[in-house]
C-alpha cells in the first residue's frame, strides 16, 4: 500500500492571555491508503487541534509554525485558500464530536448535504438533492427525499451523526477525519455509528483517521494506533501490538486504569496520579515525568523522541520513552518520582 | 462491602412505584402541554453498605432518579423510606436533619462549586449547617476531609477556577464527605473526566467507601464502570427499571433483551475479540419520554417483542432469588 | 488509607502564580483595558467637582455681574458669563452636582425598589412573578421623556399649591424653595424609568443562579432558602448588577440633562447641564462659548460612562469565569 | 399560534388600559381645573363667574365622577376620538394627525438606515475581531452611543454653521423627509440608536463564528462568501429582531429631542408645545400613542421571532415541578 497522508513535525500553538499553549509539538505520522488509524488520548492532548490542523480548519487563536502536511505529495500547509477548498469535503471529509451543533439549525439538511456535491462535484441543486436522498439511504435513514426537507432539530442524534457521515462521504474522500463522532452519543447508538463507518469504508475503500480518547473503541476500528500526551505522539503500533505490548507508560496507565466487562472485579484500579499539563512552552523534560512511575533522572533533563522499540514484533512500533518498562519491576502504582 | 443479595437484608434506602412526571410546554409559542414520564413506578432499594449501580442510556431518567430520591425533586407518586423512615412527603425543614444523612455528588464538577465561595468554605457550609464542628475545630475537620480525599489541605484557601476537573470533583466529594453522611448517591460522578482521573475518583470512593461504611447510589451510564464498583446493579430504559440483580447474575447471565442489547454495545479494549465478537446492534432510538410506548416500552426495539408486549406492561417480579426482570419473555 | 497513591502529582498542576480570587482576577481584566481606564478618570473627576467644585471656583454660580454680561472666555472668566453676568465655569462645576445627586439618588431608588420586585418575582415565582413581569413590560414600553414629560405636567402644579399650602400653615422657609419639588419630579420620574430594569436583571440572575449544580448541591445539604440567598445567589449576581449600577448612573445623568433640555427637569436657579444646553443653543451665533462648555463637558462624561461599562462588562463578564 | 396571538394580546391590553388609567387619573387629578382655560376662550365676558364655570362644567360633564368620565374617554378612545384640545380647543385628532405622519417618517427612516447601515459594519467587526477595522467600528460605536442627541445636535448645527460655514442659516422646520432639511435631524437620529445594532450584530457574529456548524461548513470546502452569506447571517441576524424594540423606544425619545432642537412639527413638539399649559387631552393621546407603538411592536417580535428560529417548532420550554 502507498502512503496517502504524511505529516511532517507538525508544530502547533494557542495565544493565550499570558503568552502561547503548545498543544502540538512536531508531530509525525502518516496514513496509508485505505488504512484506518486511531488516535488517543485525553482532552487537552492535541489529537483534535492536529487533526483540524491537517486542513487548516483551527480557530483563530491557533496558528500553525511549523510542519509538513502532504496528501498525494502536495503540501496543504502551503495550499492557497482556494485550493485547500477543493481538499476541504472533496478529498479529506470530516465528522465531528458533537452532531447536535455540527450541523445548521437554520438550514434544512438538504440544502447542507448538496453543498458539498455541488461545490465539488460541479452538480446543479436538483442533482445534488436526488444524490442526497440516496446517500441518506445509504446511511441508513428510510425516506431520504421527504428528510431532505427537515431540519437538523427533527432528527435524534444518532441520525445527525449519519447524516454528518453522508455529508462527508458524498465526495468520495480519500481521507474520513472522525473527530470523537460518538463521545456525545450513547452506547448503543455508538455501536451503531462503528458499524456504519466500518461498512462504509470496507466498501468505499476511504482511509479513516478515527480520534478518540476512548481505547475501547479504537481497539474495533483501528488497524493502526497514535497515543498522544502533552502534544507529543508517545506510542504508536498496530493495534494489536498496542494493546498486547504497550511501551510507553502513560498508554500502560491508560489501559490499567479502564475497568472491564469481563475478569475478576474485586482489583484495584491501577491509576495515573495528577493530571495533563497544558504547556506554556516547550519542554526539555518528558512531559509525562512528573506523572510516571518508571521515571529516572534523564527524562527530567531530556524530552524522548519516537523511536522504535526494542525486540518490538512489529517494526511499525514506535514509543517516546527513556526507560524499557519491561525491565524495570513495575514499582507501586504512581508513586514515582514525583513524590 | 456487603454480599446482600437483595433479598429481605437491611436495606438504608428502600423506593417503592416512585414516580416522577414533568409537565412542559412544546412548540415555537409553547402552545402544546405535555408530560415527560421521567420515572414512572420505579420500585428498587439499596442495602445497607452496598453499592447499588443505576445504568441507563442519556434520558433514561436515571439522575431524575437520584434526584427524587433525594427529594430535591418532589415526586410525583410514590414513597421513599430511608433508614425505616418516610421521607416523602416531608416539608423542607423536617428533611433538614435527614439530608445530612443523605448526600450526593453531581456529574459536573465545574458548576456544582459557587466560583465565589473558596474550597473551604464550601466543604465548611454543612459543618455550619448542621452544627457539626465550629471555629478552631471546623478548620482541623475542613483540613482532615481535604487530606482524605487527597487533597494539600493548604488548598482550603483557594477558589474553584484554581482547580483541575479532577480535583474540583475530589472538593465536591469532601463536602458531601463533611456532614457524616450514611448514603450518598453518586449522579454520574466521573462522567465528566478524562480516563486517567476517572480511575483516580473510582478508587477514592472505594476507600471511602470502606473507611466510612458508606453506602451508594451509583449512577452511570459506563457499563464497565458499574460493574467494577456495584455490587448490584439496576439498569433503567425509559423512566423504568427493566432489570435489577448482583453483578456477577446481571453480567454475565442478562436475561432482560435491553440489557443484553447494551452488554453487546459496549466495546472491548481487545482488538483481537472485537474482530471476532457478534456485532448485533440493536436498531433505532430511545423513543420521547413524552409519548412513552404503550406496554413494555422497550418492544419496539426489541427483537423478542411479541403478543403481549405492545399492551400489556410487563410485571416486575424475582425471577431468582435477587434477580428482578420486567419482561413478558422471559 | 493511602491516598498518596491517588494524589502523586496532583499539586504540581497549581501553580503558586494562579493563586488569585474573581475580583482581583475582574479588577486585573478592567486595569488592563486602557478605555474604561480612560473613561474612569473624568468620571471620579465628576464625583470630586460634585463634592468640591464649589468651592474651588471664585464665583458664587448665582453671583450675577451685569457688567460683565455674555463674556467670552477670559482669564477671568475662564469659560465667559451667560446673559445674566453668571460665571459659565462655576454653573457648571455645580451643574456636576445636580447631575450627580440626582444619578445617585435615583439610581439608589431604583435599585431598591428593582431588587425588592425582582426578588419577589425570582423567589415566589407564579402569580407574583407574573405580576411583575408584566408590570415592568408595562412601565418599560412607556418611551423615558414621554414619562417624565406627563409626570411634570400633571403633578408638578399641585405639588407646588401643596408647598405653598405648607407654608402658610407652618411658616416654615423650607417650602418656599420650589426646587424641592423640581428634584422629587425628576428623581420619581428616573426611578420610574429605571426600577424595571434592575427588577428583570435581578429576577433573571435568580432565575439563572437558582438553576445552577451549586445551589442544588446546597439544597441537598438542607441549606434554607435565606442561607442560599446571601451565600449563593447575591455574590454571584454581584458581577452583572455592579455592570448594570454603572451604566444606570450614567443613564440617570443623561436622563436628567434630557429633561432638563425639554423644561421638564430641574429649574433654575440651580444649573442643570441640559438647561444650559438648551440656553446655549438660543444664542449659539452670537455667544457659542455657553453652548460649548456644558455640551462639552456633558460629551465627556457620557463618553467615559460608556468606556467604563464596556470594560466593566468584559472584567465582569460571567462567561469569562471558571475554567 | 392564533391561541398565542390571542394570548399576548390579553397580555397587553390591561397593560395598556392600565396606562391610559394612570395617565389619565394623574391629568384628572393633577393637571388642575382645565376649566379657567376654556372659560378663558369663551366669548365675552371674562370676569371670574363661579355659576359661569360650574355651567360650563356642567354642560362639557366634567362634574361627573372620575371613572364615569374615564370610561367616556376610553369609550371614545376605542371608536377613534381622541377628544378635545383644552387650549387650541382644537380635535386632538386633527393636531395629532397632522403631526403624526412627519414622526413616522422620521421613526422608518430611522430604522431603515440604522439596518442598512449599523448591520453591514457589525458583521465587518465581527469577522475582523480584535484587528484594527473590528477595533476602530467598535470603538467608533462606543464612543457615538456615549454622546446624547441633545449634545449631538447643537454641537452639529455650530459645527455645520460656525465651523465649516456650510450653512448660513440656522436648520430649523421641516419641508419632507427628502428636503435638504432633513440631513441633520436624521444624522442625530441615526447616531442615537446605530450602537446598538453595530454591537448586537457584532457579538452575534463572534458567537456563530464560533459555532460548531460554521466549522462544518468550512470543513466541507464551502467558499468563505457562501458561508458567511448562507450559513451565518440568519444566525446572527434573527436575536437582532429582539432589539428593534429597545432601538424603538430610543427612537422616539430621540424623535422628541430632536425635533425639538430642529424645529420639526412631530408629535414630539406637539408635546413639548403643549407641556407648559395642562392641556390633557393631548398629552394622553400622544403618550398613549407612544406605549402602543412599543407595545405592538413588542407583540410583533413575541409572534414573530420563534418563526425564524427553526428549532423553536419544537423547542421544549417552561418545565414545571
Amino acid at each position: 500500500m502507498s502512503v496517502l497522508l504524511d505529516v511532517q513535525g507538525l508544530q502547533t500553538r494557542f495565544r493565550v492571555r499570558k503568552g502561547y499553549v503548545y498543544a502540538v509539538n512536531g508531530v509525525s505520522f502518516s496514513l496509508e491508503e485505505g488504512e484506518t488509524l486511531g488516535v488517543v488520548g485525553e482532552s487537552g492532548c492535541g489529537k483534535s487541534v492536529t487533526m483540524l490542523s491537517l486542513v487548516r480548519l483551527l480557530p483563530p487563536a491557533a496558528s500553525i509554525e511549523n510542519g509538513q502536511v502532504l496528501l498525494r505529495g502536495e503540501d496543504l500547509l502551503q495550499l492557497d485558500l482556494r485550493h485547500l477548498r477543493d481538499v476541504r469535503g472533496g478529498q479529506v471529509g470530516m465528522i465531528f464530536q458533537d452532531p447536535m451543533t455540527s450541523l445548521n439549525p437554520f438550514i434544512n439538511i438538504g440544502t447542507q448535504m448538496s453543498e458539498p456535491l455541488i461545490y465539488h462535484r460541479g452538480m446543479s441543486k436538483k442533482e445534488a438533492l436526488a444524490r442526497s436522498a440516496e446517500l441518506l439511504e445509504m446511511v441508513g435513514i428510510p425516506d431520504g427525499e421527504a428528510r431532505l426537507r427537515e431540519y437538523p432539530h427533527q432528527f435524534s442524534g444518532g441520525m445527525r451523526q449519519r447524516v454528518m457521515i453522508a455529508m462527508s462521504m458524498s465526495c468520495e474522500p480519500a481521507v474520513l477525519i472522525a473527530d470523537e463522532p460518538t463521545t456525545a452519543l450513547d452506547v448503543t447508538i455508538q455501536a451503531q455509528i462503528v458499524e456504519l463507518v466500518k461498512e462504509l469504508r470496507d466498501r468505499s475503500g476511504v482511509a479513516v483517521i478515527w480520534i478518540t480518547h476512548d481505547l475501547s473503541v479504537v481497539a474495533g476500528i483501528a488497524d493502526r494506533v497514535i497515543v498522544m500526551y502533552a502534544g507529543y505522539i508517545v506510542e504508536e503500533a498496530p493495534v494489536d501490538a498496542l494493546f498486547e505490548d504497550p511501551r510507553h507508560p502513560y498508554t500502560v496507565g491508560l489501559m490499567g486504569a479502564l475497568p472491564s466487562l469481563e475478569g475478576e472485579t474485586g482489583t484495584r484500579l491501577t491509576t495515573i496520579g495528577g493530571s495533563p499539563p497544558d504547556l506554556e512552552e516547550l519542554p526539555d523534560y518528558c512531559p509525562f515525568h512528573t506523572r510516571c512511575p518508571y521515571a529516572i533522572d534523564r527524562c527530567r533533563t531530556e524530552n524522548p523522541m519516537l523511536e522504535p522499540v526494542a525486540d518490538a514484533s512489529d517494526r511499525g512500533h514506535r514509543a517516546a520513552c527513556w526507560v524499557d518498562i519491561r525491565e524495570v519491576a513495575v514499582q507501586s502504582n504512581g508513586a514515582g518520582a514525583s513524590s | 462491602m456487603s454480599q446482600n443479595d437483595g433479598k429481605n437484608g437491611d436495606p438504608l434506602v428502600r423506593v417503592e412505584n416512585l414516580t416522577k412526571h414533568f409537565s412542559v410546554r412544546i412548540g415555537a409559542y409553547g402552545e402544546t402541554k405535555a408530560t415527560v414520564h421521567a420515572l414512572d413506578e420505579v420500585s428498587f432499594d439499596v442495602q445497607r453498605g452496598e453499592t447499588l449501580g443505576l445504568v441507563g442510556e442519556s434520558g433514561c431518567g436515571k439522575s431524575t432518579a437520584g434526584l427524587t430520591l433525594l427529594q430535591l425533586h418532589r415526586p410525583t407518586s410514590g414513597k421513599v423510606f430511608f433508614d425505616d423512615s418516610e421521607v416523602t412527603g416531608l416539608s423542607d425543614k423536617e428533611l433538614r436533619p435527614l439530608r445530612r444523612r443523605m448526600q450526593i455528588i453531581f456529574q459536573d464538577p465545574y458548576s456544582t462549586l459557587s466560583p465565589r465561595m473558596t474550597v473551604g468554605n464550601a466543604i465548611g457550609e454543612p459543618l455550619w449547617l448542621h452544627e457539626l464542628a465550629s471555629g478552631q475545630e471546623a478548620q482541623e475537620r475542613i483540613a482532615k476531609l481535604l487530606d482524605d480525599v487527597g487533597l494539600n489541605p493548604a488548598f482550603a484557601f483557594r477558589y474553584p477556577h484554581e482547580f483541575s476537573g479532577g480535583q474540583r470533583q475530589r472538593v465536591c466529594i469532601a463536602r458531601a464527605l463533611a456532614c457524616e453522611p450514611e448514603f450518598i448517591v453518586c449522579d454520574e460522578p466521573i462522567s465528566a473526566l478524562d480516563v486517567s482521573i476517572q480511575a483516580q475518583i473510582i478508587n477514592l470512593l472505594q476507600d471511602l467507601q470502606e473507611e466510612y461504611h458508606l453506602t451508594y447510589l451509583f449512577i452511570a451510564h459506563d457499563l464497565a464502570v458499574v460493574r467494577h464498583i456495584s455490587d448490584r446493579v439496576a439498569v433503567m430504559y425509559l423512566g423504568r427499571v427493566v432489570e435489577m440483580a448482583p453483578k456477577e447474575k446481571l453480567f454475565d447471565n442478562p436475561l432482560h433483551p435491553y440489557t443484553n442489547a447494551l452488554l453487546l454495545s459496549v466495546p472491548v479494549p481487545n482488538p483481537r475479540q472485537e474482530r471476532q465478537r457478534e456485532h448485533t446492534v440493536i436498531q433505532g432510538n430511545v423513543p420521547s419520554a413524552i409519548s412513552p410506548p404503550s406496554g413494555c416500552r422497550f418492544h419496539p426495539r426489541c427483537p423478542l417483542a411479541f403478543e403481549p408486549c405492545d399492551h400489556e406492561v410487563p410485571e416486575w417480579r424475582e425471577v431468582e432469588s435477587g434477580h428482578w426482570v420486567a419482561c413478558h419473555a422471559v | 488509607m493511602t491516598t498518596q497513591e491517588v494524589t502523586a502529582g496532583s499539586e504540581v498542576d497549581i501553580v503558586e502564580a494562579s493563586r488569585t480570587n474573581l475580583w482581583k482576577d475582574a479588577v486585573a481584566r478592567l486595569v488592563a483595558n486602557k478605555l474604561a481606564v480612560i473613561g474612569i478618570i473624568p468620571i471620579v473627576l465628576l464625583f470630586f467637582l460634585a463634592v468640591f467644585g464649589p468651592y474651588l471656583t471664585p464665583y458664587d454660580f448665582l453671583a450675577q455681574d451685569f457688567t460683565a454680561r455674555l463674556a467670552a472666555p477670559s482669564s477671568e472668566h475662564w469659560l465667559g458669563t451667560d446673559e445674566l453676568g453668571r460665571d459659565v465655569l462655576s454653573r457648571i462645576l455645580y451643574g456636576a452636582r445636580t447631575a450627580v445627586s440626582v444619578g445617585l439618588v435615583s439610581t439608589a431608588i431604583s435599585l431598591i425598589v428593582g431588587l425588592v420586585m425582582g426578588s419577589l418575582a425570582g423567589y415566589l415565582g407564579g402569580r407574583v412573578d407574573f405580576m411583575v413581569v408584566w408590570l415592568t413590560d408595562v412601565t418599560r414600553s412607556m418611551p423615558a421623556l414621554l414619562l417624565a414629560i406627563v409626570i411634570n405636567l400633571t403633578l408638578k402644579t399641585p405639588l407646588e399649591a401643596w408647598m405653598e399650602e405648607m407654608y402658610l400653615a407652618t411658616k416654615n422657609g423650607f417650602f418656599r424653595q420650589t426646587m424641592w419639588v423640581d428634584l422629587v419630579l425628576v428623581f420619581g420620574a428616573l426611578a420610574l424609568i429605571q426600577w424595571p430594569g434592575y427588577a428583570r436583571l435581578i429576577r433573571g440572575q435568580i432565575l439563572s443562579i437558582r438553576s445552577r449544580n451549586y445551589v442544588l448541591a446546597a439544597r441537598a445539604l438542607g441549606m434554607p432558602t435565606g442561607r442560599i440567598l446571601t451565600r449563593y445567589v447575591i455574590p454571584n449576581a454581584m458581577g452583572p448588577l455592579i455592570v448594570a449600577v454603572s451604566a444606570g448612573l450614567g443613564g440617570a445623568m443623561v436622563l436628567e440633562s434630557a429633561f432638563s433640555f425639554l423644561g421638564v427637569g430641574v429649574q433654575l436657579p440651580i444649573p442643570s447641564w441640559g438647561k444650559m444646553i438648551s440656553d446655549g443653543l438660543r444664542m449659539y451665533r452670537t455667544h457659542p462659548h455657553l453652548l460649548a462648555g456644558p455640551a462639552v463637558m456633558m460629551a465627556i462624561i457620557t463618553v467615559s460612562f460608556a468606556w467604563l461599562g464596556d470594560g466593566l462588562n468584559d472584567a465582569l463578564n460571567p462567561r469569562q469565569w471558571g475554567g | 399560534m392564533g391561541q398565542y396571538i390571542l394570548k399576548r394580546i390579553v397580555y397587553w391590553i390591561p397593560a395598556l388600559i392600565l396606562l391610559a388609567l394612570s395617565v389619565y387619573a394623574m391629568a384628572f387629578f393633577g393637571a388642575g381645573d382645565p376649566i379657567k382655560l376654556m372659560f378663558l376662550r369663551e366669548e365675552g365676558d371674562v370676569t371670574y363667574d363661579a355659576q359661569r364655570l360650574d355651567a360650563i362644567r356642567r354642560e362639557k360633564g366634567l362634574d361627573r365622577p372620575f371613572l364615569v368620565q374615564f370610561g367616556e374617554y376610553t369609550w371614545h378612545l376605542v371608536q377613534g376620538d381622541l377628544g378635545m384640545s383644552v387650549i387650541s380647543g382644537r380635535s386632538v385628532n386633527d393636531m395629532v394627525g397632522a403631526t403624526a405622519p412627519v414622526s413616522f417618517q422620521i421613526g422608518i427612516a430611522t430604522v431603515i438606515l440604522v439596518s442598512i447601515i449599523g448591520i453591514p459594519l457589525g458583521i465587518l467587526a465581527g469577522l475582523n475581531h480584535n484587528n484594527w477595522i473590528d477595533n476602530s467600528i467598535l470603538g467608533s460605536a462606543l464612543f457615538i452611543s456615549g454622546i446624547p442627541s441633545y449634545v449631538v445636535g447643537p454641537m452639529l448645527i455650530v459645527f455645520m454653521v460656525l465651523g465649516l460655514g456650510i450653512m448660513k442659516t440656522t436648520p430649523y422646520g421641516w419641508d419632507g423627509l427628502f428636503s435638504s432639511k432633513a440631513i441633520l435631524p436624521m444624522f442625530v437620529m441615526v447616531f442615537g440608536s446605530i450602537a446598538i445594532i453595530i454591537r448586537q450584530t457584532r457579538s452575534g457574529v463572534l458567537e456563530v463564528l464560533s459555532e460548531d456548524y460554521v466549522r462544518t461548513a468550512r470543513a466541507k470546502g464551502v467558499p468563505e462568501f457562501m458561508v458567511i452569506v448562507r450559513h451565518m447571517l440568519r444566525p446572527v441576524l434573527t436575536p437582532v429582531v429582539t432589539v428593534l424594540g429597545q432601538m424603538l423606544i430610543g427612537i422616539v425619545n430621540g424623535a422628541i429631542i430632536v425635533e425639538k432642537i430642529f424645529g420639526i412639527p412631530g408629535l414630539g413638539r406637539l408635546t413639548i408645545d403643549f407641556t407648559y399649559g395642562v392641556d390633557y387631552p393631548v398629552i394622553v393621546a400622544i403618550t398613549l400613542i407612544g406605549a402602543l407603538l412599543v407595545m405592538l411592536l413588542n407583540l410583533a417580535v413575541d409572534i414573530t421571532y420563534p418563526l425564524l428560529d427553526p428549532r423553536a417548532a419544537q423547542a421544549m420550554t417552561g418545565v414545571e415541578e
